[in-house]
Order: structure tokens, then C-alpha cells, then sequence
């Protein structure tokens, strides 16, 4: 029963661009809640290669949403304690880790070794920095994040789209940020939102993210879990990515972003 | 006094502003305060948000005449960037989404 | 800074419900690209009792999309080898495995010892199964099921929703149905579906899965990604959960889909 | 001859049938062929899909004078069983999904 069809499916196309993919380098910046299964899909999933950062290392009271890591990888470091989990999965992986922060120091140099970047930190200062960073890289930035039972997800800096600084041009005020605070967050809403974050790199890679600027809001307890947000494009008075950009280097985004006082983002007030 | 129906959801933690409640149907008025010889504008929503719905904190929520940097605004699941932002003139059973962006992981 | 609120959010009353996770048993039924992610999220964040049954055993060429085995694991029972992935990361955590097919003749008793099923499965019979024993034994199931790009999710059987049958009374005509082909199929779709689940069933287990039944449909290459749709509720005329049920056993699903003829489901034309 | 536009999408494989086109916009005929003195129906969609859309496999979408068991069908996002399902009336911008129920996992 041949049928013929007039023009391949996109799956199709999506099957003959595995090479592509496998040709592609991605680096995921956090192996916390969101990089755990963004890097074991990616990592399972034929990428080139894969470039794991993060300078933290495994604490046993966070494996409930970083399922990547072991009891056994305990106070080992969380990059390395990804990379084996990926090579279990399939040795052949050529995996890179950094196990260390990337800062306003080496994050411009790293990030050019790689053709797509995937933001799973946890704060506001890494958001712009890695904004920032790709920019001026020219790569595109794979956002997502979470906390307590929401998420969000968009594609930075990628076919005219709008990098970070084009959303939020100033940080918001430090009362209302916060770093992810343990208790009360489920593992699997960073788990939805990590999951499709390897989805858009890998469509990203294929060419087959294509559509206008949308930014995925997910709440996990409403009806619908899922809204799409039609996104502004590319603002052409941005810093970063404008026509005529101001921002020519990477700065310091704690004192950008208020947060140098680590004290004040254990805020008990979380917005 | 005509009034405009107008959904108004939370989302991302702003929510907890609001007595935690997501979701607001509200009947504001078809006029604006803000500049009354015309329509009730999203400016119009957001004074009338702090004023009627918030007790504190107000400053989380607006910042000067505008949201607070950091919140986004979606009307009808479009970028208000992309829809004048606070001119924009509201109509009856717009759906507004005011949501706090994430940035934990 | 103490702030007195009117209710407790929503995810506040999660974490007071931790407890009720944690009295909770559950039964995921296939250890594929589904119940990865499924198992391990759910195995890590506390739920009292986890089962996992599937009768297959691990494949390499699986692993992109089943990636919570490994290569060490290859010909291994796929309910163990799950089962040792939930305990590295808790080593705590009760597991019972069922390295077998659930069946007619087996189902039932089963899943009366569990509170809550996950249908992570990959075909038609099975479909069918789960959901007229869950309606016999009346639990809530959970089920996801994913196809090249595509995916979706509903709850059936709670709240006085639909079960399988009262979308499906009839099944559909075997050139339609197919199992999974592994080519093509991206592991990250039935990730998302699969740690869709997982949340679910969380939901269900601490009561905060209150909403009138709905479906997610999920398309990985289209915008919206995600469409949520109004479903129907439990039908009156339902021979399995209507008013006057004539289905009082389970019966034989591979006659009843004509899937018997295993040739027929490797049919090219999938739907 | 007055004309409805309507939005139909196929999901879950159901594009297969159709070109590979998953997204359609069609303008039929707001008079019901199966009716002829009523207005279009969801029935009349369905024919015209089939008649106009489809060159095979015809059965693969339509079964008798309904869709084929296994198709679930939303009408502006609510399961068509809520909704008269064949004698549903068409209105124009109506956004109709048919969606192939997946097995796989
Ligand atoms: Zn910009
Ligand atoms: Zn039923």
C-alpha cells in the first residue's frame, strides 16, 4: 500500500535533519531542577556534543526535582554527577562539563564553543548575564524557569525574536526576587518546563523553530495548565540586541540586578 | 453608568497580591478616569486594580503609572507591547493576564 | 516582615498535603517513553507506594526516548531496571514491580491494590484494560499517550468524568492503529507527556484535581504547543461507568480492537 | 450564495489525510446540502472535507455519516458531545479540531 504523498511531513523532515542535530553543540547552563532533563533528552537524544555548567554540587534534599542525580553523587559536583548519568544512558556522548559559574569573565568565551544555549539557572543575575552573553555571541537562548507550581519557556534572541533585555530593559525591584526555595516545589514542574526546553533546542538545531516570538506560561494547578503568549519581536531601541547597541561587553549583574546582598533574596515575599 | 466586563487572571506569584485568588471578573467603568473626555484604557484597569483590589504592597504591583518592572501584561494572549501598551482602549470581556516573570529553576 | 493572608494558596495547602502523597499508592503500567519520566518523578517526590509493570526488557535503540534505563541495564526486566533507577536517587522509596503483562485475568487484582493507575502504555488493548478495570475497580487513571510529534493527557474515571469507553465505545477500524515506530519518534515528546502525568496523579492524590474534565493536546511542532479541550462527562448510557453498566468483567481487548492479527498493527499508515 | 469561514485544524495524525496540512481556512456554503432548508451543520463540514479535501482513504476519516470511531472532534475547543455533535450549526470564525486519538507511548 505506497502512498504518495505531496510534500514530506515535518516529522520527516525532522528524521532526515537528525544529522543535523548531531552536528549541533548545546550548552545547559544549570543541572538543577530544569537541567536535569533537558540534559538527559538532549544527551539521550544524539546532540553532538553537549556542554554541562554548573558550580554546585549534589545535595540529597534537592534530588525530588533534579532526577539526574544520585544519592551516591552526593557532594559530588552536579555537572560531573550529570555527565555519568548521560553516559549511562548512551556512552558515546561527547559531553563537556564546567564546573563552575559562569561569570562575566568566561561566560562570552564558553558560550561561542556552542551553537545553541539553554538557560537553567535559578536567579535573575544568570538570566542577564546569559541574555547578554548571546547576544553578543549571537546565539540563541533557550529560557525556561520555575517556581512553585509555575513555569515559563521562551526562545531569546532566535529568528528577530526579542532577547531578555527587549522584555525587562531594567531588573525588577530586589523585594520581589527570589532564588527557588525548596520546600512546597514539586520536581515535576521544573520537570515539564526543562523537558520542552530540550524540545525547542532540538527544533532550534533542525531549523524548525520558526514561528513568531511566543512565550509559554504553564501553571500547574489552573484549567488550562497551558497558555501561549503572542511576544513582541526584536525592540530596535534595545541596549543589547537594538540597532545601535550600547552594551558592548558583559557587566556586573549582581550589582545589576540589586542582588550583591545575597541576604535580601532569601525574602520571604516571592513574586 | 456604563460598565465594561473584564477578565483579569494572576499568574507566576502575583496572584498572592490578590488574596491569592487567580482569577477576577470585574465591572469597571466604560470611562476613564485617567482622561475622561475618553474610553476606560488599560491605565484605567491597573489604577483601578491597586485601588480596589489591593489593601499593601502596593508597590509590588504598580510602580509610578505603570506595572512594576518585571511583570508582563498580556491582553487577549498578546503582548501588550505589541497593542499600545497603557493607551490601549479596553472592551467588554477582554481577557488580561498580569504575570510576574520566573526566574527560578 | 510577617504578612497574614486571607486562605492558604493553593501550594500551601500542597505542602501540608505532602503527607497524603506520602499515603498514596500508585500504579504505573508500562516503563517505556511514558512511564520514565513518569516513574521517576513520582518515585522521587515521595508517593508511598510505586508500581511499576512491564513485561519488556531494555533496549538500546529505546533508550533515546526510555531514559530512565540505561546501557548497562540492556536485556534487564524494564520494571527492575526502573525500579533501581527510583532508588538511586530514594533509596527509601517502596517499589513493587510486575514484570509481566497485565491481562484480563491479572488486571483487576492488581490494581485494586493501588489507589491510582498511570497508563503509560502503547497500544490500543491495553487502553481499553486499564480503563474498564479501573472502572470496575473504580480508581482514577491517568493516561498519556504520544506519536511522532504529538501527544495528549486526561484523567479519567474521577470526578464524575468519562472513562475510555465513553469517548471510545467503539473502537477504531485496525488500519488506524498502530504501536509506536521508534524511528522518528523524538524522546522529549512522550517526556512531556510523561511528566505530565506524573503531575496529575499528584493531583488527584492530595484532592487538588478538581476541574471538569478536560484533554490535553499537545503538538510539539506547532504554536500553541498546548490546546486544552472541554471534555464530556460520564455518560449515563456508558456500558462500563453508566447508569446501568453491562460490562461487569473484563473481557478480550485484542478481539475486541481485532488487534489479535499482530501483522495488521505494523501497518505504514498510522493514524 | 453566502459563505461561512471556518477554521479547521487536523491533530494526532489526522493532517496525514489532508496533505499534511494541518491548519485549513475554508469558506463553505452557509446553506446545509444535508438540510437544504437549514443552515450548514457540522455534518456538512464533515461531507465537504471529504468531498472537497480528500482524493483516498476517504474511509479513514469518514465512516457512514459521521467521523470514523477513534476521531474526537472540538468545536472552538469543547468535545462536540457537548455541543449536538452532527447537528452542530456552523458559525463563521468557528475553529473546528479534529483530532486522531494516539495510542503510542
Ligand atoms: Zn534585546
Ligand atoms: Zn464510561
Amino acid at each position: 500500500s505506497f502512498k504518495k504523498v505531496d510534500a514530506l511531513s515535518k516529522e520527516e523532515i525532522l528524521r532526515f535533519e537528525q544529522l543535523k542535530l548531531r552536528n549541533t553543540t548545546i550548552l545547559v547552563v544549570g543541572a538543577g531542577g530544569l537541567g536535569a532533563p533537558a540534559i538527559l533528552y538532549l544527551g539521550a537524544n544524539g546532540v553532538g556534543r553537549l556542554g554541562i555548567a554548573d558550580p554546585d554540587t549534589v545535595a540529597v534534599n534537592n534530588l525530588h526535582r533534579q532526577v539526574i542525580h544520585t544519592e551516591a553523587s552526593t557532594d559530588t559536583s552536579k555537572a560531573e554527577s550529570a555527565m555519568r548519568a548521560v553516559h549511562a544512558i548512551d556512552s558515546t556522548c561527547e559531553v563537556v562539563t564546567y564546573p563552575f559559574a559562569l561569570t562575566s569573565e568566561n561566560a562570552l568565551e564558553i558560550i561561542r564553543e556552542y551553537d545553541i544555549v539553554i538557560d537553567a539557572t535559578d536567579n535573575i543575575g544568570a538570566r542577564y548575564l546569559l541574555s547578554d552573553a548571546c547576544v553578543l555571541a549571537n546565539k540563541p537562548l533557550v529560557s525556561g524557569s520555575a517556581l512553585r507550581m509555575d513555569g515559563q519557556l521562551t526562545v531569546y534572541h532566535h529568528n528577530n525574536g526579542p532577547c531578555y533585555r527587549c522584555l525587562h530593559p531594567v531588573p525588577p525591584p530586589i523585594d520581589t526576587v527570589s532564588k527557588c526555595v525548596e520546600s512546597g516545589v514539586l520536581g515535576v514542574i521544573p520537570g515539564v518546563i526543562g523537558t520542552l526546553q530540550a524540545l525547542e533546542a532540538i527544533k532550534v538545531a533542525v531549523g524548525l523553530h520558526n514561528d513568531d516570538p511566543s512565550f509559554l506560561i504553564f501553571s500547574g494547578l489552573t484549567t488550562p495548565m497551558f497558555r501561549t503568549m503572542k511576544l513582541r519581536g526584536r525592540k530596535k531601541d534595545c541596549i543589547a540586541c537594538g540597532d545601535n547597541p550600547s552594551l558592548t561587553d558583559l557587566i556586573d549583574y549582581a550589582e545589576f540586578c540589586g542582588t550583591a546582598d545575597s541576604d535580601k533574596s532569601q525574602d520571604l515575599f516571592l513574586l | 453608568m456604563a460598565e465594561l466586563k473584564i477578565n483579569v487572571e494572576f499568574s507566576g506569584g502575583m496572584e498572592l497580591l490578590f488574596k491569592n485568588i487567580r482569577k477576577h471578573t470585574l465591572a469597571i467603568p466604560a470611562q476613564s478616569k485617567v482622561n475622561p473626555s475618553g474610553p476606560a484604557t488599560l491605565q484605567d484597569l491597573i489604577f483601578y486594580l491597586r485601588d480596589n483590589l489591593m489593601t499593601e504592597k502596593k508597590d509590588l504591583f504598580v510602580d509610578k503609572d505603570t506595572v512594576r518592572p518585571g511583570i508582563l501584561v498580556l491582553i487577549n494572549n498578546v503582548d501588550w507591547e505589541l497593542c499600545d501598551e497603557l493607551e490601549y482602549q479596553l472592551e467588554d470581556k477582554d481577557e488580561i493576564v498580569f504575570i510576574s516573570t520566573l526566574h527560578g529553576g
